[in-house]
């Protein structure tokens, strides 16, 4: 059977074949015989050519948090384009967005607001770091999803573009 | 002895004081923001009273609150912690005028301290080095010459209004002089609206050596020798060793003994860190006083034995420190790893969020100061450290390959962490073999890259994970068929029987 | 130095091994039973390999299968932990004859030390005591008090083939002696058909005092100080600390001596810990020897700076022990508690069973020797043995506050634990005095009931937590409505989606 | 609202009010008022007068398992009698079983056996330990559910007995 996981925008492809005395894994050219598979609540190992790898995992509604040898690693499902699974709603390409939960400190744009390529639209601020949110290029304001003082989430729109007049 | 004090923070620091408060026979009470209701400090108080909203200002910022509610609980003492009001004079002072002890430096030592050129002068005064340079801005092209000339190149051009590197330019020899103060002179202009520069000795590859030392009200003070902050990320210690790689015993000597003479001439009380830089020539430099319990204080409880916070509460309560210099050894090796909630695959961007899963890393010469647990959800409103990851050994080489095993067991699900990262500082060459200085995240950035060739075994368990389902719940037995029926903890509280 | 040591134990043990190979940079194999399969030793493997099914005897105990598997693997030795095969002069022989080095005493000591005659003879022969008394059965009135006179009353009369206390008998005076020879073989010959009875000094209010012992292939010889083991239930050690409360430096130098003494009479080598009873006038008597890493071992460590697991694996290199007697200091007191699967509220019956949650101890001064997980099922084939509990503090005072606080915070659900039991011992005067011996808990038993007060505050959170079931739900977020729709994993492989 | 629960063979009962700020419980002849509960995924923290008390718990299907100070409480939702509540499953009177889960290493009797109290019916042995369960009075052996070598879980009928034939 084949898998498809989307990790750090790549999505990568893993085949797997059930055998007598485990699994057979292929990924990009090459095969791995795996052996031993114990999964627990949050742990899953196996042996791999005679190597032995424990892997912490935790689910999330929509992803694999993984951790090996201290390294972590988010994982999710591919979204399959073609098949009717629903993807998780995600930021449109012409809003705004913050890479990480915090306070909104700082909002100087509103709704007809014109705005240059680069112009500050929000300023959010999370664990002492402040993180300023520019826009993409030249547009107007449409919409503001927020105000100053507000948590917001990570990957959620704050201000929502549209391009200038001239454009339309 | 006090009977009960009051700790003006959160996170692992909190629960560190209280546990040293409770070894003590002392009650702790703890405070809350909004944000911290469900903390995990407050897991280890006695009494928990809030503070205020999330903001930091209106919490654990917040004077004239922290006072009242100590007044309220009958707290004799306050713990500053590290951060928040730990150095701040007004708070130490908002304490003496209210009978409450503050367990930290009395408050005009603190003001001293904290001023910048008031405590460069007094250092001066008793004979320990600062950077040297110009103490203002430079005049003329003569000036800037013999000011070079007289601290040796290379030196550096600062702008007077600068920050963040604009305007500065590093000289290696007097032919580049006039050319840089120039350019210098030009960039400070374009980035602040003056021109003006100034020029001190660059101090090349410098390493950060900080000294411990405790000073008693009775006057006796001593130094518990040294603490290596050089890997820094952003001027954010991450990795702390003591003994450092760097120096040696005559080294240690000459600066321990140069730290207490910088305390005992500030008229200093209780825990302090005197800072220096320390160049490739063995010549080190006063930086600051750091007036607080440090995050990186148990490296040096590790190798001398001595609980440092036991030993602040202590000298607070106007107990004498009773042990010579003499007395104090360093034994083994320490390494401290800060684990801080962010992203080092997204530009280190912080993480707050839930905690999924949760396996702190434990065994020989392992210790954990953490303020953490499983099912928190990591408020956005402060600092991002979560714990503290230090080991013990019996040489350095041990306690790396030590905390390097220790990281690959520390997970934190659910959030991002630097982990992974501190992990990879452990493994380069120049880290092992001592050789690094405060410029080492930035020259081994290419070191420092997640490999890809992990992916793979991740993938295969993402796989495995999506294949096996089946044999899971049945080889394991966790959703055999009496756990959908009707139990008795449903018919009494509607509990949702949901077992993983 | 070895390149691969497979290590022939589970649980915890199996682990402090790993992590002392792996510190050393030693590739570890280890091995599990079928009931092993999901066990947390494994996780610190570089390899694992199959022994056999679930019973001791066909796995850990399998002497040819664990060969085999060393040899498969390529392992140049092996290290036996505790308990199993790490006292089997047997096993040590067939690594021997295998050419695998086995990490313990060379078979020839170990066979010696096994036996309990061969053992006190060699032990006689270079001065150091047993317990005086008759080395056989006791001919009549007169040799018996004769044997009473020469060793001083108290004496104690015991059946020849007994053991679990019948046929025994505490005689104070000689007026008392002839009554209870009668009693002790009448009572002798109902228990075990045979009326034969001896004598020996009965040691009152004995402790338990066992020395660490290094020797090398060279002949050098070091003691790593005492371990006082006396608080013991059934004749198992549960509480262990060092330095002991009942010596001083002279009696420690001169037990050190004795017990080096020993080591190098029976000519062993690798780790040893050489047992003796200590009465109250400063009399020690030889017990036995124990040939391996005790579990016990983590307090010597903490006070010594010494790792023992690293040492006997370096020993059994042929590498020489490099420090002499007087480079060994102990700093500071540690005390160790061990953590069982067992119900100290139903007599101590085992608790094998599933564990729900795990949050272990954690801080300044804590070390925890693992060897479970949470969602772990702790398998009913094994000694209950979960996990040691080690701290280490600045004096023997705050060690204790300091193991009290760590037990309040050491939470395993699911399963009966010791935990509540060992933290009332620490709560103890006679314990917190030092004041004890190994009848402790027989004589405390009434100080060491739980108190039933503590149920309140359960019972209240139990309906709280009844109660509150909706607004646990809004406020930490567990099940909002995005969880019950269909997700892209269950889509994928059928997960059932279960946040908790 | 009263709670009622299980513990070690004695039921408890709680009396909970909800109040403005917090809670009134009343248990044996005291009341208690509650503030500042929080709740997460296995742990419940709560004010009583001041004090403030940490507990760690985690549920099984019909247990509750607590952890205060290290001490370990597991409790239980009393059996209703009145109500329709579904009794669990336990050995009945005339039954042997184990208080532990463990291996079933000696089982030295058969159906149609007369017993007299005290005689040893099976040896289970857990953790090193071995457990031996006698008959509680005279009787005949109805019925062996397990054969030697058998995992038994503890307090799952072993053996059952009958009066002996003369008390029928």
């Amino acid at each position: 059977m084949e898998y498809r996981f989307d990790h750090l925008n790549e999505t990568f492809t893993i085949h797997l074949t059930k055998e007598k005395n485990g699994f057979r894994a292929r990924f990009r050219d090459d095969e791995y015989r795996i052996s031993d598979l114990e999964i627990q609540e949050n742990m899953i190992s196996f042996t791999i050519h005679g190597e032995r790898f424990a892997i912490y995992f935790a689910r999330d509604k929509d992803k694999n948090y993984m951790s090996i040898d201290g390294e972590l690693f988010t994982i999710k499902p591919a979204q399959i384009s073609k098949s009717g699974a629903r993807g998780i709603s995600t930021q449109s390409d012409n809003s705004v967005a913050s890479p990480m939960p915090g306070l909104l400190v700082k909002l100087p744009v509103a709704a007809g607001d014109k705005v240059e390529a680069g112009t500050t639209l929000a300023i959010v601020e999370a664990m002492k770091m402040q993180n300023e949110l520019r826009a993409p290029s030249d547009g107007v304001v449409k919409k503001v999803n927020f105000k100053e003082g507000d948590q917001v989430d990570a990957f959620v729109a704050i201000v929502e573009l549209e391009p200038p007049a001239s454009e339309k | 002895m006090f009977k009960k004090i009051l700790i003006a923070n959160r996170g692992e620091i909190a629960i560190r004081v209280a546990r040293a408060c409770k070894e003590l026979g002392i009650s702790v009470v703890g405070v809350f923001s909004d944000a911290d209701r469900d903390s995990y400090h407050l897991h280890y108080m006695d009494e928990a009273l809030w503070i205020g909203d999330s903001s930091p200002q209106a919490s654990y910022l917040n004077i004239s609150k922290i006072i009242d509610v100590a007044k309220q609980a009958g707290a004799e003492a306050i713990h500053p912690g590290y951060g928040f009001l730990a150095e701040n004079s007004n708070f130490a002072q908002a304490c003496e005028e209210s009978n409450i002890a503050f367990i930290g430096p009395n408050s005009k030592a603190l003001s001293l301290v904290g001023d910048k050129v008031a405590s460069r002068n007094t250092v001066q005064k008793v004979g320990v080095s600062i950077i040297p340079g110009m103490q203002g801005v430079g005049r003329d092209t003569k000036h800037f010459k013999e000011m070079a000339n007289k601290v040796g190149y290379p030196v550096i051009v600062k702008a007077s209004m600068g920050g963040g590197g604009k305007g500065m330019r590093v000289v290696y020899s007097e032919k580049e002089l006039e050319a840089s103060i120039a350019a210098g002179q030009r960039e400070a202009k374009s980035a602040f609206g003056d021109a003006s520069v100034y020029l001190e000795k660059y101090v090349e590859k410098p390493r950060h050596i900080e000294f411990q030392v405790l000073r008693d009200h009775h006057g006796n003070v001593v130094h518990l020798f040294e603490r290596e902050c050089s890997i820094q990320r952003r001027h954010q210690k991450i990795i702390e060793e003591t003994p450092s790689p760097a120096i040696d015993e005559a080294l240690r000597n000459e600066m321990g003994e140069a730290a207490k003479k910088v305390i005992e001439a500030a008229e200093y009380t209780n825990a302090g860190t005197v800072e220096f830089l320390l160049d490739g020539q063995r010549n080190y430099y006063f930086l600051e006083v750091n007036a607080r319990v440090q995050v990186e204080h148990p490296i040096t409880e590790m190798v001398t034995g001595v609980d440092l916070v036991r030993q602040q509460i202590l000298i607070a309560a106007g107990k004498k420190i009773s042990n010579k210099q003499k007395d104090f050894a360093q034994r083994g090796h320490a390494i401290e790893a800060r684990i801080y909630a962010e992203d080092p695959e997204n530009d280190f961007m912080p993480s707050p969020g839930r905690i999924l899963y949760l396996n702190e890393a434990s065994g020989p010469g392992i210790r954990v100061d953490s303020g953490i647990y499983q099912g928190w959800n990591v408020p956005p409103h402060y600092d991002p450290i979560l714990s503290k990851l230090v080991v013990w050994a019996e040489n350095r080489e041990i306690a790396i390959r030590r905390i390097s095993n220790a990281l690959s067991n520390y997970v934190i699900l659910g959030i991002k962490t630097n982990v992974g990262f501190l992990k990879r500082i452990m493994e380069t060459k120049k880290f092992r073999e001592g050789d690094y200085h405060t410029h080492f995240i930035d020259e081994n950035e290419s070191a420092l890259i997640r490999q890809k060739e992990k992916i793979r075994n991740v993938l295969i368990a993402a796989a495995l994970l999506a294949s096996e389902k089946n044999s899971i719940m049945t080889q394991t037995g966790y959703a055999t068929s009496a756990q959908v029926e009707t139990t008795p903890w449903q018919e009494l509280g509607g509990w949702e029987i949901c077992k993983h």
